[in-house]
């Protein structure tokens, strides 16, 4: 779904070009307080993730191709103004290092499959986490719902953008139906990586996951007197 | 008497994954001392030296380096004084060639030109690795990883040199010409390791960590005749070395 | 682990396109960019110039064209998209081959298939001549975001680090008799996969950790 | 004389940056013997052990198991016969636990349920790892990770044991209970060390490799012993440590 160049006209791919920025910018004020000497590696990391998670590829309804987006996914590790970092980061590598989505088209690509995830995965994360039980065996679904959330709300707005600035009247009703059926079905996969991806770091490295941190308690430590310690 | 420049005090730490491995650990070491660091597999030897550069943070009790609390504001200061070798050497080199990796660390402090290459050339000199510069570091064999590893350290001349089993894998002449590096030095020296008679020809002092606490601290030569410690901690000396008989080399 | 050794789609030369500093690259490809998506869809003339500056480019650079054409599978669904519209669009109808198919959508297609290609060769000849450590410091001088450029900068060297651990964890499988043949095979992958993560992760991490234990401040030496 | 389990003959190979490793090396190895592979740092050891179950494709000459030629086609019964514990135990590891870890070779042969639990305790009760089995292989100490490679391959119960470097970074006690087990079972060990006094005591016979070719070939008393060749290849006796007097234990 990378839009390439001249898909959309000049005005649709401005436009959308001056909303990454701008959130691109908010965002890295944001993340100042998400990013520190331990987390830029994660950040990297995430991004190199969701680059990975991105080959994974669909054939979709009317010609174009659907992939998993992993914005959710991003949100719910690294926190969701970091996530927009890593999102932007890999749709500028891919559109600069692997011809994947147009370099005019850069800013639509980071709105439509940056942007518009990070945002609904991650209110639709802490929406549940505050309705629901404070529990950390809960995070990995509550990442899983939003995710698959998410990738039908990216490719409505998918419609809306082609709507504005596609070149030619196609049925939208048509496209519409068919992005959103069909992407439903892609954000069911994309559900469960992210729960089982989730789920898996949690098991381990429950420090890495951010969405999980308000939720993990302290752990207290025992101190051990050499003369107990060396009977051990 | 001074004040040791590294000082561990009532240090426990617990992994993310909730795994304790640290329980209250004391370790004074003076400027100029070689201290070893012996005991099992899993006593928290490695936990123990990824906190003297500030890489874990202390879960309970503190560690200073030269009198400088290990935290965020002395961090810096506190990586430029002192040096670790890691255990494993993939973890320490990542550029693409030996020359980039070496000159990794002096880059940063500015040194740059001409100097920057005597610098190189002189610690991958002392390891025997000068003829590799232009190779990169993950095409060479283990052990020659992990001499390269060292000189990565060497090269930073930092004060304080901590070695987590820098001989493993090395040829044996490797092994006695790092032991020749590290007498040559005027710096303080921690050392892990597994190789007793390593540590008895390099290490005046010994420490023994089991389980997560220090259960003996003297001369290396009383730690390893004492036969109810070294079996308690799974320390034996090895097929035909005996410490009482072995003479120091000249 | 090498920092960004030569990622799939760099073709190792040295020609004046390989030596270009990075920026000026990437403005270039951005102006052309712009100018083509700006042209009317129906002037095909403009449109043979652009392509005939292109393959000058590339010729210049001496980066075979079939290692090029290899790699524009990328375009594959628009190229989908693109053939389907003059059948899916609405509106005034014409014939084709015997075909009757829509006026617009004819037009549409072709123009997406031109300015597609355009865009997906010239990004191309970029991502062939550029390596990542060059486009890194292209960026940097661009005045991109230092917090950017240090997420980019891990991204490009996780990716060597994952297909690191990968290749060790596929030797390390195949060692013990193990070789994925069919979906049976899948859930070993997938539990694997878990561990990659955590692995490359921590891998990263500790590496991370080296290069900060020798005054690494977020920005290469140079 | 029987066909040797182990036969290379003429074994030359070069890496894929054009580096070459192995200039032509001879070695015959028969079955239930146990064969040190000496040699400094770069020599070829680590490259010649992964020719033997096909990791590596010979450029040159051949290498049969058992009289199987190890190409394509013999590659998992190959496998299936040598086990090698590779010179990292990071390479080894792959799994979220031990126990799958350990599992994961049995299982490809078939095995399962009660059976592999206990043929996966059993390995790891001989490494002394068993209080481990559920915990993430990743996240244990180095020495650790070590003992869980070495399970992972006699778990497998191959008929040829290959190890690179085994005893590194393992504790005096872990090193010496290796070599017990070694010397227990009834298989052919190839095993590469820069422990000589390890070599001395486990392995009656040693192969010294040195830039890419067999440079000797014989007792392993002889070898050690042998002082012109010693010094000529970075063998060197460690510190207290003299063949000559050392009496094997009973
Ligand atoms: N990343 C980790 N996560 C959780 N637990 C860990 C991790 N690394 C080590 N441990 C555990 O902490 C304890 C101490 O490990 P450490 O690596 O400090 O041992 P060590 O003394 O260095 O051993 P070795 O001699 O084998 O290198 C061990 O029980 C180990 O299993
Ligand atoms: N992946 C690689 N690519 C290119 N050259 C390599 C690679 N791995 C090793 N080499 C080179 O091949 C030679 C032999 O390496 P090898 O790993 O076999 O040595 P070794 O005898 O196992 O040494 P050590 O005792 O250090 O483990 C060395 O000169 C090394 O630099
Ligand atoms: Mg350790
Ligand atoms: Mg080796």
């Amino acid at each position: 779904m990378h839009v390439p160049d001249g898909f959309l006209d000049a005005p649709t791919s401005a436009a959308t070009g001056a909303v990454a920025v701008v959130t691109i910018g908010v965002a890295l004020v944001k993340a100042r307080t998400e990013l520190d000497d331990k987390t830029a590696p994660m950040a990297g990391l995430v991004a190199a993730f969701v680059f990975a998670v991105q080959m994974l590829n669909f054939p979709v309804g009317v010609g174009t191709s659907g992939h998993l987006m992993g914005g959710a996914l991003a949100a719910v590790l690294v926190g969701p103004w970091t996530a927009i970092l890593c999102l932007s980061v890999v749709f500028m590598v891919q559109c600069l290092l692997f011809a994947d989505g147009g370099i005019t088209a850069l800013g639509t690509n980071i709105t439509l499959m940056g942007l518009t995830t990070v945002a609904v995965g991650w209110l639709v994360f802490k929406g549940l986490q505050m309705v629901l039980p404070k529990r950390i065996s809960l995070v990995p679904a509550q990442a899983g719902i939003g995710a698959l959330v998410s990738v039908p709300v990216a490719a409505l707005l998918f419609v809306g953008l082609y709507a504005v600035g596609g070149a030619t009247g196609i049925d939208l009703g048509n496209l519409a139906t068919a992005m959103v059926g069909v992407h439903v079905l892609i954000g069911i996969g994309e559900g469960v990586i992210t729960f089982l991806a989730i789920g898996a770091i949690l098991a381990v490295r429950p420090d890495l996951v951010y969405g999980a941190r308000p939720i993990l308690e302290r752990r207290e430590l025992e101190i051990r007197t050499p003369t107990s310690g060396a009977a051990a | 008497m001074s004040t040791p420049v590294l000082d561990v005090r009532g240090l426990a730490y617990a992994y993310p994954d909730g795994h304790q491995a640290l329980f209250g650990v004391d370790l004074h070491v003076h400027q100029g001392e070689r201290v070893a660091l012996l005991g099992p597999n899993g006593a928290g030897k490695t936990t123990l030296v990824l906190h003297l550069n500030g890489i874990h943070t202390a879960g309970a009790g503190s560690v200073s380096v030269s009198g400088l609390p290990v935290e965020k504001a002395n961090l810096t200061e506190i990586r430029r004084r002192v040096g670790i070798v890691f255990q494993d050497p993939d973890d320490q080199l990542f550029m693409g060639t030996v020359r980039a990796d070496v000159g990794f660390g002096p880059a940063n402090l500015g040194i740059k030109g001409a100097e920057l290459d005597r610098r190189v050339m002189r610690a991958l000199e002392q390891v025997g690795m000068a003829e590799y510069v232009d190779r990169p570091p993950h095409h060479l064999s283990f052990g020659q990883r992990r001499r390269v590893a060292v000189a990565t350290v060497l090269v930073m001349e930092p004060e304080i040199l901590v070695l987590d089993e820098p001989s493993s894998n090395l040829d044996p002449a490797s092994r006695r010409e790092l032991a020749d590096i590290l007498r040559s030095l005027d710096v303080t020296v921690l050392m892990v390791t597994h190789d007793l008679p390593y540590a008895l020809e390099l290490c005046p002092r010994s420490v023994v960590l089991s389980g997560g606490t220090v259960v003996a601290d003297g001369s290396t030569y009383d730690v390893l005749t004492d036969d109810a410690l070294m079996t308690a901690h799974r320390l034996e000396l090895p097929f035909g070395f005996d410490p009482r008989t072995a003479t120091p080399r000249p | 682990m090498g920092a960004g050794h030569g990622h799939k789609l760099h073709f190792h030369g040295h020609s004046p396109i390989h030596r270009v500093p990075a920026h000026l690259k990437l403005l270039t490809l951005l102006a052309f960019m712009i100018v083509v998506v700006a042209t009317p869809r129906d002037w095909y003339p403009a449109f043979a110039v652009y392509l005939a500056v292109l393959v000058g480019v590339i010729a210049v650079s001496r980066v075979p064209p079939t290692y090029l054409l290899k790699r524009t599978v990328v375009e594959v669904p628009f190229v989908l998209f693109a053939v389907l519209l003059p059948f899916v669009a609405t509106g005034p109808q014409t014939e084709v081959l015997g075909v009757s198919v829509s006026q617009h959508g004819l037009e549409a297609g072709i123009a997406l298939l031109i300015k597609g290609t355009l865009g997906v060769l010239a990004s191309l000849t970029l991502a062939a001549t550029t390596e990542p450590n060059e486009l890194l410091l292209g960026l940097e001088r661009l005045h991109l975001p230092q917090q950017l450029v240090q997420i980019m900068s891990f991204m490009v060297r996780y990716l060597d680090v994952v297909t690191g651990e990968m290749q060790r964890m596929r030797i390390a499988r195949e060692s013990r008799g193990f070789t994925a043949r069919n979906p049976r095979h899948w859930p070993v992958l997938a539990r694997s996969a878990g561990a990659l993560f955590i692995r490359s992760y921590e891998r990263g991490e500790r590496v991370h950790l080296a290069m900060l234990s020798r005054g690494y401040t977020g920005k290469m030496p140079r």
